[in-house]
């Protein structure tokens, strides 16, 4: 157990100091690749063992690994993996179209393992305290990647970013703090009491006052990097303007690993107070985020930005289904999490390429992209329909169970996700046919996409929606129990 | 001795803790704003002190020599050199008028009192009724980075509210284990480098580190 | 049988896939998998055939959601919906492999692909016993279909037409959801059979019924959700508007019967009126703005909208009937409304087909520019009067027997215990004999503009017949259509499972032997429609044998003589807004009309009329401006000014603080 | 179906056949009569056939087989209409195989088969006969299917010689809603056989004529049978009217007494109908072709109040 632990926290960390000290050489992204593949060996190896024997910690239990997080290692560390593959060409034609210097790809490599390193620790770590350290790192090593290529954009997207992220992130500090005090009265000072495996123990007797409040702080303070409306407003900055594979991982991952977070206190706070309170706050901005997301896209002209504010609507319908609650919501909203960061991902390598052809963001300067490059035609295509909630991707399956369940438990909530939904399939869909298909307005580029990673995601998610391995099904099932 | 006169001067730093912070939100010098900024972290760090040599915890040495060393030496220090090479020294205008900011203040003062009260019940610490405090002076940094205009003062906003947050930890509970505490101290000082190289990025593009024109960025 | 039934799919699913092994040749795609496609659909006919008389059969496969694994079931209706799946399968696959030619955007193997997999997502939801199969293959059906509807994406309308299309389709789909969810109201159980075993409170089987009505009603284009269809169908190519127009829309009332006869065992009157209402409405809609159009496969799409509000109305007439548990009339209404079904599936994609031929020999799709047809192409000018006739529900052919049905469960509509149902039901029969009237009229148009009269336009003395795939796949739909009207009794004994399923009476054991229909009983109403054919021949032979026996068979070529007007060119037949501006007259109401007539001192008078539909300005437009002003209040978030977004999370924060309080 | 019965089915057909244009011959005469012009003879009907029969055939040069194939057609479907129809007897053998619905389904066919042949030629005049014939007819099909319905309501069956014994051979009732569906059943039919106020058969005024619009470019033996599917179309609506309006002396089940005592009953009735068609022709004035739509829908409105009455009072 400690070993597979120790190598998947090492192999980032190691990596993070390699990538810097070699800087940029030609392998240096290899490098990045090879790190990410071990990464990701140590997290399949994690894995098997909690297949194996069940819930694990390790050092003390200051790392503990139960259904709930394991899966999201395993995730962030695949995502991480095919985007450094996606990224090596790509980062290549930016540097040789010199929108950055070597310093900037030294950066960036050594702070991709970084990031993938503090990412894990969040998702790992069964201490409160060293839970918001990571979560601020994570801000830490992701903003000077936003500001990569030094435009006004991409500067102000990162101040934007850095200076939300946070003050928000500071409030979920407060939390954490009462959380520790209200802990400390039943388990006395000290590390212990920060502890999420004894907290969870003793959620019951936790004092209710503190917790609600407590938890207040740390919604506002992760909320704001799950991109919950109204604390959203950083997101789709900092999505368009960092370099693609970035924006990738952002609204792929670190939106999961906020989230994660979040759930955790939540379980907390509604073991502590007898009534859903907590439930009733995710239920409420989940929703919120769904339906004033759906009514952003429709006037976007950048195409990041766009998908970036569709990360933000299935966001919310994710913390929606979590504050639903019960077996089939917190199923369904797990599956969800997997779902959307692969679908999302992979339509960003897609885009990635598409305006690397084009030479614009801006979608009305891309068109007919299946004449162009078939393949990322149809990437973007599928990868949209997918995340639009067509059938047979994972996407509908689990759209399908959060749905259905909402109209039987929440009825109230039912009209809203009809109408959120169609208007956010009439925006996306409209934008993206455009794109894909008619006359092609740019000629081809050289180069070859790297769309290995694209279909690889794509198909997983095609596979999520027509069989859940029954492993991975029992693993949602536990982790939804966790949830409750 | 110091068990009977220790809480009363932890409680009578606490409220020199409150007045700085209304005096940051009322101080329009940059560099004055610098100045209380290092007294609030030297305020933080007698009262970690005196907490500890109180309820002689030995991590709580360990977090107050952080802080004196962090908030009191190393940060100051380094906006100042900030403000220098920038050249940033002329009046801050806020974009709320001054005693409308204060009132404000006030008000906020009073919600976080509110909250506190039935926490500060539970607290089994001496320094229990010090958590409003903490909270109030939570909200007024945040307050304050709402008002300025500036990306310095801003700045100076967030550690403030950093500073607050220390105090919360400290009052409340004593401090957080150590192992959180360095983490804190540890991302509080690589942010604030990261904003100093941010604040001469930004300066090299725009010419000026008014977060005014960091605006273009929006839905039309 | 439901083994049989799944392994044909997937058969059609892997014949797709053999589509991109070559995926630029139109000869492998053409001569090999399309001909492969129409003999599987054969296939499915006869299992389908088998199965109707059969157990239902179920099966559970390995797929779909962990709790939720795809259940497949194979009962009567699902087969007889398969059935008319498999046989117009049949015909349009035989076209269209001699239809798709190398004009199309996409490359051959694609398009093929999309087919075939459009073919097996339509019998997957035919024999889905769950929700989330169900949802996956109706989705799936809707993503094929409009990739095929904008496989040649490179004209701007054909996109918009595809994309007004999936939105709508997406959105139905989306209300069908929620339909599913109402049905297991937070059991967690989406299999059919759990739905069938729950007792719904009243409050949510109306949901449920409401929520599917306006969920199949998209797909199917019932008034006001309609708007895609008269957009879709000419965007397509023209296989795949016969597949839409004559299979898919039917998926959409097979849904609407599943939902809400089988699963909804809730009989409410009242639903039965909605549903009449919502039919005859958009029957008469349908056939009133068909008769408007200048466009023949935009007619023809308007008509589709005419047949389902026909069917629809039957379906609200057996709700009605069973709502008030009168068995044998409901099995009467049912009867009537899957007869209609399955004519219109044959009759439809004929039509379509020999419009796709004329498109191919013409390159022409407006009225304003054919005619004359029946002497170039005699051929499918021949089959398309099979359909023509059929379509305006003329004896002896098959459109007329399932309105005589209709108008039979219709007759005995009276004695119901409600009164004012009675006094609409006359009413209601009204509004059919008109729809009925009307679609005489409009297929008159159509045939007449199309094929008869003189060359509206030069080009067309070029114009070709079909080649042999293609007739293949006329002759066969048009011979279908035929033996659909001769032999009807066969038909309704094939629908008695399913009438006894659902209403617990079969009609067919009135039906008065081989020759005979009678439903009720035979001094009520009876008919035979081969005594009919047979002595309508008769005497038209013997007319014809007297005349020439007594005279002669002279006959001698000149101009026509068109009260002896000089100078006769095309240009003096009526076009085809002047054959329907009677109607535009009568109806006038019903359009939205602009245009300029031109003054008698003109020097070039010019003289323009377009007819419009209402429910665009009434309820689309309205929708969109209203989105429009929610877009323009959301943005306001979004400013870019930190400190404005620094305040969002502070007030956020306190507010929630004061309510924690 | 016995012998006796096919034999009486024939008889009834050969009747209406021949018949039928000495119908036509009455109404003109009667017209002449009260136009006090000189009356053309009660035969002249059979001469006018005669003479076209005679005649040779002229065809439009692109003119398709459908052109020639109308006329026999069209003769066809009336003679069955009129075999179907129990002008004589009920409870013959093809009252079952085709019931009112289907009556009329056949006569709408005869009327599309017509329709198109007036179009297949392309000339101004045909297709505008066409497109006015069409329109008459999507407003007179329904009202007489709604007449129709009514009567059946009232019997319980939409078979014609099952409404006809309900209506003659029990005990008289009085429907009001026949009354209705009389007056709306007049209008169609005048509507139908192309008569004034609608049309008029007698002219061949461009801008007015509907029928002979459409048939203008016949010739020969085909314009023969067109015309004698004309009367017989009269001769059928007489019938019709006849046997729904005035159900008496009837005979049942095709016993051969009764037939011989029913025709002259029928020819009574006949004569008597088409005096009173030439009377309707006289007072009333022919009307604009687009005030046509209006009078049909009052027919049709009529129709459909017919079947509320009987819901309503009889029900």
């Amino acid at each position: 157990m400690a070993a597979e632990m120790l190598l998947l926290l090492a192999s980032p960390l190691a990596g993070g100091a390699v990538l810097a000290l070699v800087g940029q050489r030609g392998y240096a992204a290899e490098v990045n690749a090879g790190f990410a593949i071990v990464t990701f060996g140590a997290a399949a190896r994690l894995v098997a063992r909690v297949i194996a024997d069940g819930p694990l910690s390790a050092f003390e239990e200051q790392f503990f690994v139960d259904s709930l997080n394991v899966f999201l290692v395993a995730l962030t560390a695949f995502v991480a993996m095919t985007t450094s593959l996606f990224s090596r060409p790509y980062m290549r034609i930016e540097r040789s179209h010199g929108r950055v210097t070597d310093a900037g790809m030294r950066l960036y490599h050594s702070m991709y393992q970084l990031f993938t390193f503090t990412m894990l620790l969040v998702l790992t770590t069964n201490n409160l305290g060293v839970m918001w350290v990571a979560m601020e790192a994570a801000t830490l090593t992701t903003v000077l990647l936003v500001a990569l290529y030094r435009t006004h954009a991409s500067l102000e997207a990162a101040w934007k970013y850095f200076i939300l992220c946070g003050v928000g992130i500071a409030q979920a500090l407060f939390g954490t703090i009462l959380v520790y005090f209200a802990a400390e009265r039943i388990l006395g000072a000290g590390i212990g009491s920060l502890l999420w495996t004894h907290l969870a123990a003793v959620k019951a007797d936790l004092e209710p006052t503190v917790m609600s409040i407590a938890f207040v702080f740390l919604l506002v303070g992760y909320g704001t990097k799950v991109g919950l409306v109204p604390l959203h407003n950083w997101l789709p900055d900092a999505h368009a303007e960092g370099p693609t594979p970035i924006s990738a991982v952002l609204s792929g991952l670190l939106l999961n690993v906020a989230l994660y977070a979040l759930i955790r206190f939540k379980v907390l706070t509604d073991g502590a107070l007898e009534r859903p309170f907590a439930s009733g706050l995710l239920m409420g901005f989940g929703l919120l985020s769904v339906a004033v997301a759906a009514f952003f896209l429709s006037r976007q002209r950048d195409i990041k930005r766009m998908f970036a504010y569709s990360s933000i609507e299935h966001m919310g319908l994710i913390t929606f289904a979590f504050g639903m609650g019960g077996p089939v919501a917190s199923f369904a909203g797990l599956l969800h999490m997997t779902v959307h960061s692969l679908t999302k991902s992979a339509i960003f390598f897609a885009v990635g390429h598409a305006a690397q052809k084009n030479g614009t963001q801006l979608m009305d300067g891309i068109r007919g992209l299946v004449k162009v490059s078939p393949t990322i035609g149809w990437g973007l295509m599928l990868g949209t329909a997918a995340i639009l909630g067509m059938p047979p991707f994972g996407v509908f399956a689990s759209e399908f169970l959060i749905l259905t369940t909402a109209i039987a438990q929440q009825p109230w909530a039912a009209p809203i996700l009809l109408v959120s939904l169609g208007v956010s399939f009439a925006a996306i869909f409209s934008k993206v046919q455009a794109m894909v298909f008619g006359e092609p307005s740019a000629a081809r580029l050289p180069h070859r996409p790297a769309l290995v990673p694209v279909f690889t995601h794509l198909a997983l998610v095609l596979l999520l929606g027509l069989y859940i391995p029954p492993y991975l099904a029992d693993w949602y099932r536990l982790a939804a129990r966790l949830i409750g | 001795m110091l068990q009977h006169y220790g809480p009363q001067l932890v409680n009578l730093l606490a409220a020199v803790l409150l007045l700085l912070a209304f005096a940051m939100l009322s101080q329009r010098r940059i560099l004055s704003l610098i100045n209380l900024f290092a007294a609030q972290g030297l305020v933080l760090f007698l009262a970690t002190a005196l907490v500890a040599s109180i309820t002689g915890q030995p991590h709580l040495y360990w977090s107050a020599g952080l802080t004196l060393l962090l908030k009191v030496l190393l940060l100051p220090w380094i906006l100042h050199r900030l403000i220098r090479r920038l050249n940033v020294k002329w009046d801050v205008e806020t974009l709320l008028n001054i005693p409308t900011t204060m009132l404000v203040g006030i008000v906020l003062v009073i919600l976080a009192f509110n909250l506190a009260a039935p926490i500060s019940q539970l607290a089994g610490t001496v320094t229990r009724s010090t958590l409003g405090i903490a909270m109030a002076s939570v909200l007024l940094s945040f307050l304050m980075m709402i008002t300025r205009s500036k990306a310095v003062p801003q700045v100076v906003g967030f550690l403030s509210m950093e500073n607050g947050l220390f105090f919360a930890a400290t009052a409340a509970v004593y401090g957080m284990p150590m192992v959180v505490e360095l983490g804190v101290a540890l991302d509080v000082l690589v942010a604030s480098l990261i904003l100093g190289v941010f604040l001469f990025q930004i300066r090299e593009r725009f010419d000026s580190v008014d977060t005014r024109h960091l605006e273009k960025l929006k839905e039309h | 049988m439901i083994d049989a039934a799944l392994l044909a799919a997937l058969a059609w699913i892997a014949l797709g896939c053999c589509g991109l092994v070559a995926p630029r040749s139109h000869a492998f795609a053409g001569r090999v998998l399309y001909p492969a496609g129409a003999a599987v659909g054969v296939l499915v006919a006869g299992i389908a055939g088998f199965a109707l008389f059969d157990e239902p059969s179920a099966r559970v496969l390995p797929l779909g959601l962990p709790d939720l694994p795809f259940h497949a079931r194979l009962d009567a209706l699902s087969a007889f919906f398969l059935a008319l799946l498999g046989g117009v399968a049949a015909g349009v696959s035989v076209f269209a492999s001699g239809y798709l030619r190398a004009d199309q955007g996409s490359p051959p193997g694609l398009v093929c692909l999309c087919y075939h997999v459009f073919l097996a997502s339509m019998a997957l939801v035919l024999v889905a016993d769950d929700a989330y199969f169900f949802m996956v293959a109706w989705e799936t059906m809707a993503l094929s279909s409009f990739f095929l509807v904008t496989s040649d994406h490179r004209h701007a309308e054909i996109r918009r037409a595809g994309y007004l299309y999936i939105l709508i389709a997406h959105i139905g789909a989306i209300s069908i959801l929620l339909c599913f969810g109402a049905l297991q109201s937070g059991t967690g159980d989406y299999t059919f059979e759990g739905m069938r075993a729950l007792q719904l409170p009243a409050g949510w089987a109306t949901l449920a019924f409401v929520l599917a009505l306006a969920g199949f009603g998209a797909k199917a284009g019932i008034v006001p959700l309609h708007v895609w269809l008269p957009e879709a169908h000419p965007a397509a190519p023209s296989p795949v508007s016969a597949l839409m127009s004559a299979v898919m829309l039917k998926t959409a009332v097979y849904g609407m019967l599943r939902v809400t006869l089988d699963l909804l065992a809730f009989p409410v009157w009242w639903w039965g009126v909605i549903a009449l209402a919502v039919g005859l409405a958009s029957a008469l809609f349908g056939i009133i703005f068909a008769a408007v159009q200048t466009d023949m496969k935009r007619l023809l799409a308007y008509s589709s909208i005419e047949n389902i509000g026909l069917i629809l109305a039957g379906f609200g007439l057996t709700l009605l009937f069973r709502g008030f548990g009168m068995g044998t009339l409901a099995a009467l209404a049912l009867t009537a409304t899957l007869y209609h079904c399955l004519n219109h599936a044959f009759f439809k994609s004929l039509l379509f087909l020999a419009t796709g031929s004329v498109l191919h020999a013409t390159s022409e799709r407006s009225l304003g520019r054919l005619g004359g047809l029946i002497h170039r192409m005699p051929w499918v000018a021949w089959s398309a009067l099979i359909g023509t006739v059929a379509i305006a529900g003329l004896p002896p052919l098959n459109g007329f027997v399932s309105e005589w049905l209709l108008l039979q469960a219709f007759l005995f509509t009276p004695n119901l215990p409600q009164g004012y149902v009675n006094m609409l039901v006359p009413v209601a029969a009204a509004a059919v004999a008109l729809t009925a009237a009307l679609s005489g009229y409009v297929m008159v148009k159509f045939y007449g503009i199309v094929f008869l009269g003189q060359p509206r336009d030069a080009a067309l003395a070029q114009a070709h017949d079909a080649g042999p795939w293609e007739k293949t796949g006329l002759a066969w739909l048009g011979a279908v259509c035929v033996a659909l009207g001769l032999f009807p009794h066969v038909v309704i004994r094939a629908l008695e499972p399913i009438t006894r399923q659902f209403t617990g009476y079969g009609i067919s054991g009135e039906a008065g032997g081989w020759l005979f229909v009678a439903p009720i009983e035979p001094e009520r109403a009876s008919y035979s429609p081969l005594l009919f054919l047979g002595v309508a021949t008769l005497l038209i032979l013997v007319a014809w044998l007297a005349v020439r026996a007594f005279y002669h068979g002279r006959a001698r070529r000149a101009n026509a003589w068109d009260c002896g007007f000089p100078w006769q060119s095309a240009r003096m037949q009526d076009t085809a807004e002047g054959f329907g501006q009677p109607v535009k007259v009568v109806f006038q109401p019903a359009f939205r009309i602009e245009g300029e007539a031109p003054s008698p001192r003109d020097r070039r008078p010019r003289y323009r009329e377009t007819a419009e539909d209402r429910f665009w300005y009434w309820l689309y437009l309205p929708v969109a401006r209203l989105a429009e002003r929610m877009t323009a209040l959301v943005t306001v978030l979004q400013r870019g000014r930190i400190s404005v977004y620094l305040m969002y999370s502070f007030a956020t924060l306190l507010v929630l603080l004061f309510f924690v309080r | 179906m016995n012998l006796a019965g096919a034999a009486a089915q024939f008889t009834e057909l050969m009747l209406a056949v021949l018949l039928a244009p000495l119908l036509t011959g009455w109404v003109n005469q009667c017209r002449a009569w009260l136009q006090n012009k000189s009356a053309p003879g009660l035969l002249q009907p059979y001469r006018v056939l005669a003479k076209l029969f005679q005649k040779e055939v002229v065809l439009a040069h692109n003119a398709s087989p459908l052109f020639r194939a109308a006329p026999y057609l069209v003769f066809g479907c009336l003679a069955l209409a009129a075999a179907i129809v129990p002008s004589l007897s009920t409870g013959l053998p093809l009252n079952a195989a085709a019931d009112a619905i289907a009556l009329v389904g056949l006569l709408a066919l005869a009327r599309f088969f017509i329709a198109l042949a007036g179009m297949d030629v392309g000339t101004a005049f045909g297709t505008l006969g066409a497109r006015r014939e069409m329109m008459v007819g999507f407003l007179a099909e329904p009202a007489l299917l709604m007449v129709l319905f009514t009567a059946s309501l009232i019997s319980h069956s939409s078979s014609l010689s099952t409404i006809v014994e309900a209506l003659g051979h029990r005990e008289f009732v009085i429907y009001p809603s026949m009354a209705f569906a009389g007056v709306a059943f007049t209008m169609v039919s005048l509507a139908e056989n192309a008569r004034i106020p609608v049309d008029n058969p007698a002219t061949h005024l461009e801008l007015t004529m509907i029928h002979e619009a459409m048939v203008l470019e016949y010739s020969g033996r085909h314009l023969a049978m067109v015309e004698w599917a004309a009367s017989l179309k009269l001769f059928v609506y007489s019938c019709m009217g006849l046997a729904l309006f005035f159900p008496f002396g009837i005979a049942q089940g095709g016993d051969w007494p009764g037939i011989v005592l029913a025709l002259p009953v029928l020819l009574a009735k006949l004569a008597a109908g088409g005096a009173a068609l030439a009377l309707i022709e006289m007072v009333s004035a022919k009307m604009r072709i687009f005030r046509a739509p209006e009078f049909l829908g009052t027919a049709f409105l009529l129709a459909v109040l017919a079947m509320l009455v009987h819901v309503l009072l009889e029900g």
